[in-house]
């Protein structure tokens, strides 16, 4: 992301306005022990805390993926805007229990996770935020086994630099 | 207060396909406001949907979904005029619940 | 071609370095002139925003005592004014030049 | 220094920009003809891209590319301002606290009568433009005006626009020389270079819409001010008029005026009125 050299009031504003794309001081993590509800099933703490790919993948699920053509992960070349890319992936495979979308440049890998029971199209749609341009990665559990697609998004800021 | 969660369930007999909008800032903890300081991370982590009593989709969520999220997924073994509840609870124990029909 | 030749000798001419380490009493004769110029170009509702900002960078080295970087800033200041005068003045007939007709 | 880097820059730029458009152009008689410009603004636009269909010029940078269409498409199907709807149509039926709504001030209740923003005021002899409008009704009720850049207004303008969804733009300049000066104003300033960047609106609007400055696609001129009030993903958030004029204005280095102030009223005159004829799309959804 562009850093602005000089904050002014204007620059703020525009700051203010990018605030919830442009992910500033990355180093400290305030990351609120998050205060859990009492949920049957547990949420996959760990594996969001994770800041890297194949340990978000492995704290969520204990094993390692195979790319598969039978995961189809649809996503845009450029990202229209950082902040709101709509991404979605379906599988002809069966027995699907969960899909996850992990963003390797994001400050923390995963983000986030389907618990998809019996019954359920295995297919899911949603908007993810990307830091930058980046690796985007879906893997979907089916039968015990994991199946990913990947694909790079372009993610950059807009407009000509006020 | 109306509820924070728009949801849409449309059946065409077999499949249901549900598509939702829900009203959240999804703080990542990460950026700073306009004074300098850091927005303390405030996002969705379960969404939960059930029909007829049973789970029919569970997402658990990141700091990475976007503003204001949407889901859009499908399944079976509904009708129309079933009655889906949709639930999700954040990291600072906030929650909303609410009921829709099938269209 | 005229307009913008004129404009780039008018940065070059203010922008000469001046030999000694500046005082506070040059920071503020450098300043008001500063001030004025980009006070004409709100004036005119031109003014461009790095002018503000070289201003506040202006006053604040000025404040913490470094007074080159001060003077430095204000004629810098007054140079970006200057421009956006000079911008606004032959805009008032150049526009036409790219009117969809 | 740095900023003397950024000086040269700018003169460098004006020097260049200045060389690239000098092309000579008669200068007519001074005239002011409205109708005549709105077709030759019009026909510019339709010969420069021919294959777009007239009324998707209202989509502005999703008429000019087919990936950023297909995002949008999928934003459609469940919008991001569905929330400022919402607000909109629960204010804009919440009485004030002497028991009037906004209904009150506007014809037809103000439902669908966007396209009829802005209007040249006889009585005032100057531009009034909805956001304007609506702000005269809260302070002619006792209530406080609302920011012109914030949600609440953009709230408002949301559900006014989207009553009025599909309908033709359809501006009136009346036989005043004032309107024609107030045309001719908002004509100049959509056309005036301004900041270090010495940009006009018409340097990114007509010279280049359906190119890029860094990920974001230019949108064309024409319509542009159409699906007013956006959800923009850059702000996640809304944005009426004034937020998009006032941000533009940052983006080539040119302190903004204040929202609402002449210049924005006439330039928003200017573009509504060459728009005559394409469809309100508001809200939208934009980058």
């Amino acid at each position: 992301m562009t850093t602005t050299p000089k904050p002014h009031p204007t620059r703020r504003l525009i700051l203010q306005g990018a605030a919830s794309v442009a992910l500033l001081g990355l180093g400290n993590l305030p990351f609120a022990a998050p205060a859990r509800a009492a949920a049957n099933d547990k949420y996959p703490e760990e594996a969001f805390k994770q800041k890297s790919e194949a340990d978000a993948i492995k704290a969520l699920y204990g094993k390692t993926a195979e790319p598969s053509d039978k995961v189809k992960l649809d996503a845009p070349e450029i990202a229209e805007n950082g902040g709101v890319v709509p991404i979605s992936v379906t599988t002809t495979l069966d027995k699907v229990t969960s899909i996850s979308f992990f963003v390797a440049e994001n400050p923390f890998a995963l983000a986030a996770s389907y618990k998809i029971p019996d019954g359920t199209i295995p297919a899911v749609a949603n908007r993810l935020k990307m830091a930058r341009t980046t690796r985007l990665t879906a893997i979907v559990e089916a039968d015990g086994k994991l199946y990913s697609a990947t694909k790079e998004v372009k993610v950059t800021v807009g407009g000509c630099g006020g | 207060m109306a509820s924070s969660i728009r949801v849409r369930g449309t059946s065409n007999g077999d499949i249901t396909e549900v598509q939702a909008l829900i009203q959240h800032p999804m703080d990542t903890g990460l950026v700073k406001d306009s004074k300098g300081e850091l927005i303390p991370a405030h996002f969705i982590q379960e969404l939960k949907f059930e029909c007829n009593g049973k789970d029919v989709f569970v997402a658990d969520w990141g700091t990475a979904v976007s503003k204001d999220p949407y889901v859009k997924f499908s399944f079976k073994g509904a009708k129309k005029g079933d009655e889906l509840k949709i639930s999700w609870t954040d990291n600072k124990g906030g929650s909303d619940t609410t009921t829709a029909k099938i269209a | 071609m005229k307009r913008s030749l004129a404009l780039a000798m008018l940065l070059a001419l203010s922008l000469a370095p001046s030999a000694r380490a500046a005082n506070e009493a040059d920071y503020k004769a450098a300043y008001a002139t500063a001030e004025a110029v980009s006070k004409e170009a709100a004036g005119m509702r031109n003014q461009w925003t790095v002018t503000v900002s070289a201003l506040a960078a202006a006053k604040k080295a000025a404040d913490g005592g470094d007074f080159d970087r001060a003077v430095a800033a204000a004629k810098e200041a007054e140079a970006l004014a200057k421009a956006s005068i000079f911008q606004a003045t032959s805009e008032k007939e150049a526009w036409k030049a790219m009117e969809i007709r | 220094m740095k900023q003397r880097a950024t000086i040269l820059f700018g003169s460098a730029f004006v020097a260049l920009a200045a060389l690239a458009f000098a092309a000579t152009r008669v200068v007519a008689a001074d005239k002011v003809d409205p109708v005549a410009d709105a077709k030759a603004f019009q026909n510019f636009f339709f010969r420069k891209f021919p294959n777009v269909k007239h009324e998707d010029f209202v989509n502005g940078p999703y008429s000019m590319n087919e990936d950023m269409k297909r995002q949008w498409q999928e934003k459609e199907e469940f919008p991001p301002y569905e929330f400022a709807l919402d607000a909109g149509k629960e204010m804009f039926s919440t009485p004030f606290k002497n028991g009037k709504t906004y209904a009150d001030c506007f014809p037809n209740g103000g439902i669908g009568i966007r396209q009829n923003y802005p209007y040249f005021d006889t009585k005032e002899g100057k531009v009034v433009t909805l956001e304007l409008a609506l702000n005269r009704c809260r302070e002619a009720n006792g209530e406080a005006p609302y920011s012109y850049v914030k949600d609440e207004m953009a709230s408002l303008t949301a559900y006014m626009a989207f009553t009025s969804r599909g309908k033709p733009m359809d501006i009136k300049i009346p036989d005043d020389p004032r309107a024609l000066a107030a045309f001719e104003n908002g004509k100049r300033y959509f056309y005036t270079r301004r900041g270090q960047m010495n940009f006009s609106c018409a340097s990114c609007h007509v010279q280049s819409p359906g190119e890029r400055i860094r990920a974001e696609t230019l949108a064309p001129a024409l319509g542009i001010l159409n699906a007013m009030p956006i959800y923009r993903s850059e702000w996640s958030g809304m944005g009426t008029t004034s937020r998009r004029f006032v941000t533009c204005n940052s983006q080539t280095r040119a302190v903004p005026l204040e929202p609402q102030s002449d210049e924005y009223r006439d330039v928003e005159y200017f573009l509504s009125y060459v728009a005559n004829g394409l469809p309100i799309s508001g809200p939208g959804a934009r980058p």
